[in-house]
């Protein structure tokens, strides 16, 4: 692909990414918001892609489909305006928030602008980037291969360890309670 | 440029004619299984026929639906039909995108059909699509692992992500006897992401249509065309992975490819008719514990058969 | 006007919505026609076929899904006398013994090719008041969620039946022209998401305003009180009745081809190869297997004189036992029992099988008036708080096929189903 | 496309994670910063692994653990607010202020 054609590309991948990404918390809709971050994925796993790293592109797509699906889900279980009928604002400390991550966005594009990285790209063919990719992950660092498999495995039994309702001690919500809407009547309420 | 168009041109014209071909084949064999007195004149009609009242008929709304996102759903399945049929080879070398990572980029494509499915089911604000949305969700979740698994252990002989190279390691010896366990689970899973009967709830009749329930006009001829399009781009890389693709005697290749793939979809066709919708709850206890083993059996076997 | 699609259209089968009234029955027969396709949704239709009279409270609803129709829309009034509303005086009107399908697909063509101008909307909108919120972000009315947005409350909170999270449910009315339930009754549902909480199953609306019909293949059962009636009209009738059931039951599990043969075999007389042939493929299809152990109802509740019902719950209760006409036959009811949907769909199956033996033994035997005849047909108030009781916990799907195997049958005359009165 | 380029876009998406992290009253929308901040890291290891490690496979393999720690973040974060939520019936940070202790 000619050069043009990849940086106007990445131009178009890179805003929609950042706009997507900021859309999350500018919708009312919680599905909405899902819906965002999930096109905040696509778009960086084509910017994946356009840097030849098209197994990982192509795979933070089919793992965020499914990982969005779940967090729509969930968005629709325990939100209380799934459907962005309600217009709404649910947030605290919303100027330190907006103040920290400026910083943390100044700070780091400025690391990344300041530092001087090696000029070293990568020249392989996108073929020979999978099959490098293989053969390291079975290969130098199966060890971190096998960790990140253990730690998945890990995931899966405390995950449903964690939701599950019946516990050694009897169901997990015995005696739960909706704490009240004020937050400082559930202080004095202790 | 003439090359991207010429690509599009390429995919377009083999997603019409595969819609075009799937719904003859529904409108046959729906009256062979109803014993309709038709026709050939009338089978090969009525699909069309059908299509054009859906065509002339306005569109409706619900109230207060989200309308972008709505209108986006059929749109975006159609993009993803179109992109499974871009990685599909039709001769060795020759596909719109013969990409060395086709069937990673299938998958992907396959794995986000939940998106538009669900999409169409919660937009238009309306109870039942919503439940079409979350049988869709359920559905997709689980049977998108052994669906990908099953791909991977066919992609284990050729050593290879793409699927040209998928299908030039199968000359000598079909998928479908290599890896035996392949073919069957993913003739369970691909119609499960396509929403196709025996795996409709998302659009079952119990729900009036489900996510189609509230659709109508030309949103509902481009929703119908987009689900036909997944089941032919399913059953054209189905046919490449695990059917030989292009290898066959006496024809030359491309019309084996085609006629492998009108073979899946017949296949398909013929259960959609005759067989009775699996109940959510039972689907998705069979996926991770009939079909996710039967996923990973089938990449062992392929492994030991290969060492 | 006259484009090429538009033509095209025209001649499709017309996508028509059925709003079954009192010749829902007859309306079985209409759907095999092929000028017309009946479909699940309103949305999908340019026809509303009104297939017979409707009683009052049917009357707004009724006017409600005319609404959903997209345009260009017609409907089409099928049934004697004066149409029930007034929107339906400007409808296209068919007699009791006309033929529905030529006025309809001729309403379909006319509409699509623009000659006879779209229906207005009849119904009266509810104007839901637009809602702003009152909080400081416009939020709701108290708390984070109060108020009424849109004019509906929103939704209550509940502990899931089967996991104990708090979660909202929906309150909806379904029905009543849900094409998944019997003609004219709706349910109260509570939604846990995709599971039914408590339901509550409306009355017969037809019973109850007195519109009680006869659907034409059930008359030997009618005339067989007070008439002589050849047993084998009788079985056929009953074969009739089953297969269409069976019918709509298919149709639930998405075998509509499969639904219009049993239609077809159920309408037209029938041969007993046709029906083997046809119960063969129904059974490799494995719809008759679905439901093992859904909405069981015991033998105790099922109790005496429910007919199809009872005796898949297990209770040998069965009129033809101890009708003399019956008896040189070598009468033995069949049973099932678990009492659940699939028992309940194979007795059926079953009780088609043992018809069409009896129908080969009986000849021209005749059977007199005087004993309870065998009646298929189920009122819907027999068993109306049972069946709630039943649905309650099953995920939607299957409380719909649940509610399909009890295969009531509204508007029956209240003396169909006497108590059978045999211990 | 230069490195420079890539590893702004990465700051701006772990920019608003750290926002959306901090300033969301839900758990759920708190997992959707963080999430974005993954993402972001993921975007500059890869473009790192692209333009200054000479293509060593070690980059792509840092990708492949970022993938499985915003896996693990995602079901476990999940779990935890299950949990939370059927012990608590809390679903917003402002209702668990017992988790103080």
């Amino acid at each position: 692909m000619t050069s043009w054609a990849v940086d106007s590309a990445f131009a178009v991948f890179a805003v929609a990414a950042v706009v997507t990404g900021f859309l999350v918390f500018r919708t009312d809709s919680m599905v909405r918001a899902s819906f965002w971050l999930l096109a905040s994925f696509v778009n960086v796993g084509l910017i994946l892609v356009l840097l030849n790293a098209r197994f990982l592109g192509f795979s933070v797509v089919l793992m965020m489909a499914g990982e969005m699906s779940v967090m729509a889900i969930f968005m629709v279980m325990l939100m209380m305006n799934p459907a962005g009928l309600n217009p709404m604002t649910m947030v605290h400390q919303h100027r330190a928030s907006v103040a920290a991550g400026v910083t943390a966005f100044l700070a780091l594009a400025g690391v990344g602008i300041v530092v001087d990285f090696p000029d070293d790209p990568a020249r392989q063919d996108p073929a020979q980037v999978t099959a490098e990719l293989g053969v390291e992950e079975l290969g130098d660092s199966m060890l971190v291969f096998q960790t990140a498999g253990a730690a998945l495995l890990a995931t899966m039994i405390g995950g449903i360890a964690v939701t599950s309702r019946r516990g050694r001690y009897g169901t997990a919500d015995e005696g739960s309670v909706p704490p009240p809407l004020d937050p400082p009547d559930a202080e004095s309420a202790l | 440029m003439t090359a991207l168009l010429f690509a599009g041109v390429a995919v377009g014209a083999a997603l019409s004619a595969g819609v075009l071909t799937a719904a003859v084949f529904d409108a046959a064999v729906g009256a062979t299984v109803a014993r309709t007195a038709g026709g050939p004149r009338g089978v090969l009609l009525t699909p069309l026929r059908r299509a054009a009242v859906v065509a002339v008929q306005r569109r409706t709304t619900t109230e207060r639906p989200d309308a972008r996102a709505w209108a986006l759903a059929p749109a975006l399945l159609l993009g993803l039909a179109a992109v499974m049929l871009t990685v599909v080879p039709v001769a060795p070398g020759v596909a719109v995108a013969d990409v060395p990572h086709g069937v990673v980029l299938f998958g992907a494509a396959a794995a986000t059909v939940l998106i538009p499915v669900f999409l169409q089911g919660w937009s238009p604000n309306s109870a039942f699509p919503l439940l079409g949305g979350y049988r869709m969700f359920a559905q997709g979740l689980s049977s998108m692992i052994p669906f990908a698994l099953v791909l991977i252990a066919a992609a284990l002989p050729a050593e290879s992500l793409a699927i040209g190279d998928i299908v030039a390691s199968q000359q000598g010896l079909w998928n479908v006897v290599r890896t035996p366990l392949g073919l069957p689970v993913y003739l369970a899973t691909a119609p499960a992401l396509a929403f196709w009967q025996p795996f409709s709830g998302p659009a079952g009749s119990d729900l009036a249509g489900g996510v189609e329930l509230e659709a109508s006009g030309p949103h509902l001829l481009a929703w119908r065309c987009a689900q036909y399009g997944v089941l032919v781009g399913m059953s054209a890389v189905g046919a490449a992975v695990f059917l030989g693709g292009w290898a066959g005697p006496a024809l030359p290749g491309p019309v084996w490819v085609v006629l492998k793939t009108l073979f899946l979809v017949f296949v398909l066709v013929v259960a959609r008719h005759l067989v009775a919708r699996v109940r959510m709850e039972r689907f998705v206890v069979g996926a991770w514990v009939v079909l996710l083993p039967a996923a990973l059996a089938d990449v062992f076997i392929t492994g030991w058969w290969l060492l | 006007m006259t484009n090429p699609l538009r033509h095209l259209a025209a001649g499709a089968p017309a996508p028509t919505y059925l709003l079954r009234g009192a010749l829902d029955a007859d309306a079985d027969a209409v759907r095999l026609d092929p000028r017309l396709r009946v479909v699940d949704s309103p949305r999908h239709a340019t026809v509303l076929l009104v297939a017979g009279r409707l009683p009052d409270p049917l009357l707004t609803p009724a006017a409600l899904t005319h609404d959903a129709l997209p345009h260009p829309r017609a409907s089409v009034w099928w049934g004697d006398g004066d149409p029930p509303a007034r929107w339906l005086r400007e409808a296209v009107r068919v007699p009791a013994d006309g033929d529905p399908a030529a006025a309809v697909c001729d309403a379909h063509a006319q509409a699509v090719l623009g000659r006879r101008p779209s229906e207005p909307a009849v119904g009266t909108v509810v104007d839901r008041a637009a809602w702003d919120g009152v909080g400081p972000y416009g939020h709701g009315g108290s708390g984070m969620t109060g108020g009424t947005p849109y004019g509906r409350s929103l939704p209550d909170r509940d502990d899931d039946p089967r996991d104990g999270l708090t979660l909202d449910v929906l309150r909806v009315t379904v029905g009543p022209f849900f094409s998944a339930l019997p003609p004219g009754l709706s349910i109260d549902v509570r939604l846990y998401g995709d599971l039914v909480g408590a339901c509550e199953l409306h009355e017969d609306p037809f019973a109850t305003s007195g519109l009680s019909f006869v659907a034409p293949h059930a008359e030997p059962f009618e005339r067989a009180r007070t008439e002589r009636v050849a047993v084998a009209n009788l079985e056929q009738a009953r074969i009739s009745h089953h297969l269409r059931a069976l019918a709509r039951t298919l149709r639930l599990h998405g075998l509509h081809a499969l639904s219009d043969r049993a239609l077809r075999v159920a309408v037209a007389p029938t041969s007993s190869r046709s029906v083997e042939r046809l119960l063969r493929l129904v059974a490799a299809s494995g719809a008759p297997r679905a439901g093992a152990g859904t909405a069981v109802l015991t033998a105790e509740a099922a109790g005496l004189g429910l007919g199809v019902v009872a005796r898949a719950s297990g209770v040998a209760d069965d009129a033809r036992e101890h009708d003399p006409a019956y008896a040189p036959l070598g009468f033995e009811p069949v049973t099932q029992r678990r009492g659940d949907v699939r028992a309940r769909t194979q007795q059926r199956v079953a009780e088609i099988r043992q018809s069409l033996r009896l129908c080969q033994a009986a000849g021209d035997a005749v059977r007199e008036p005087g004993p309870p005849v065998e009646d298929p047909r189920l009122p819907v108030d027999a068993l109306r708080e049972p069946v709630a009781e039943t649905l309650a916990g099953l995920e939607w799907g299957d409380a719909v096929l649940a509610l399909d195997s009890f295969d009531f049958a509204v508007g029956t005359p209240r003396a169909a189903r006497a108590p059978a009165g045999v211990p | 496309m230069t490195l420079d380029a890539l590893l702004v876009v990465a700051a701006a998406l772990v920019g608003i994670g750290v926002y959306g992290a901090l300033s969301q009253q839900s758990f759920v929308m708190i997992m959707m910063g963080i999430e974005l901040i993954i993402n972001g890291a993921l975007l500059a290891a890869v473009a790192l692994w692209a333009y200054s490690s000479g293509g060593s496979p070690k980059g792509q393999m840092l990708g492949v653990v970022i993938l499985t720690v915003m896996a693990v973040e995602a079901a476990l974060g999940f779990a935890v607010m299950t949990n939370v939520y059927r012990v608590r019936k809390a679903d917003i940070t402002e209702k668990t202020k017992r988790l103080r202790g």
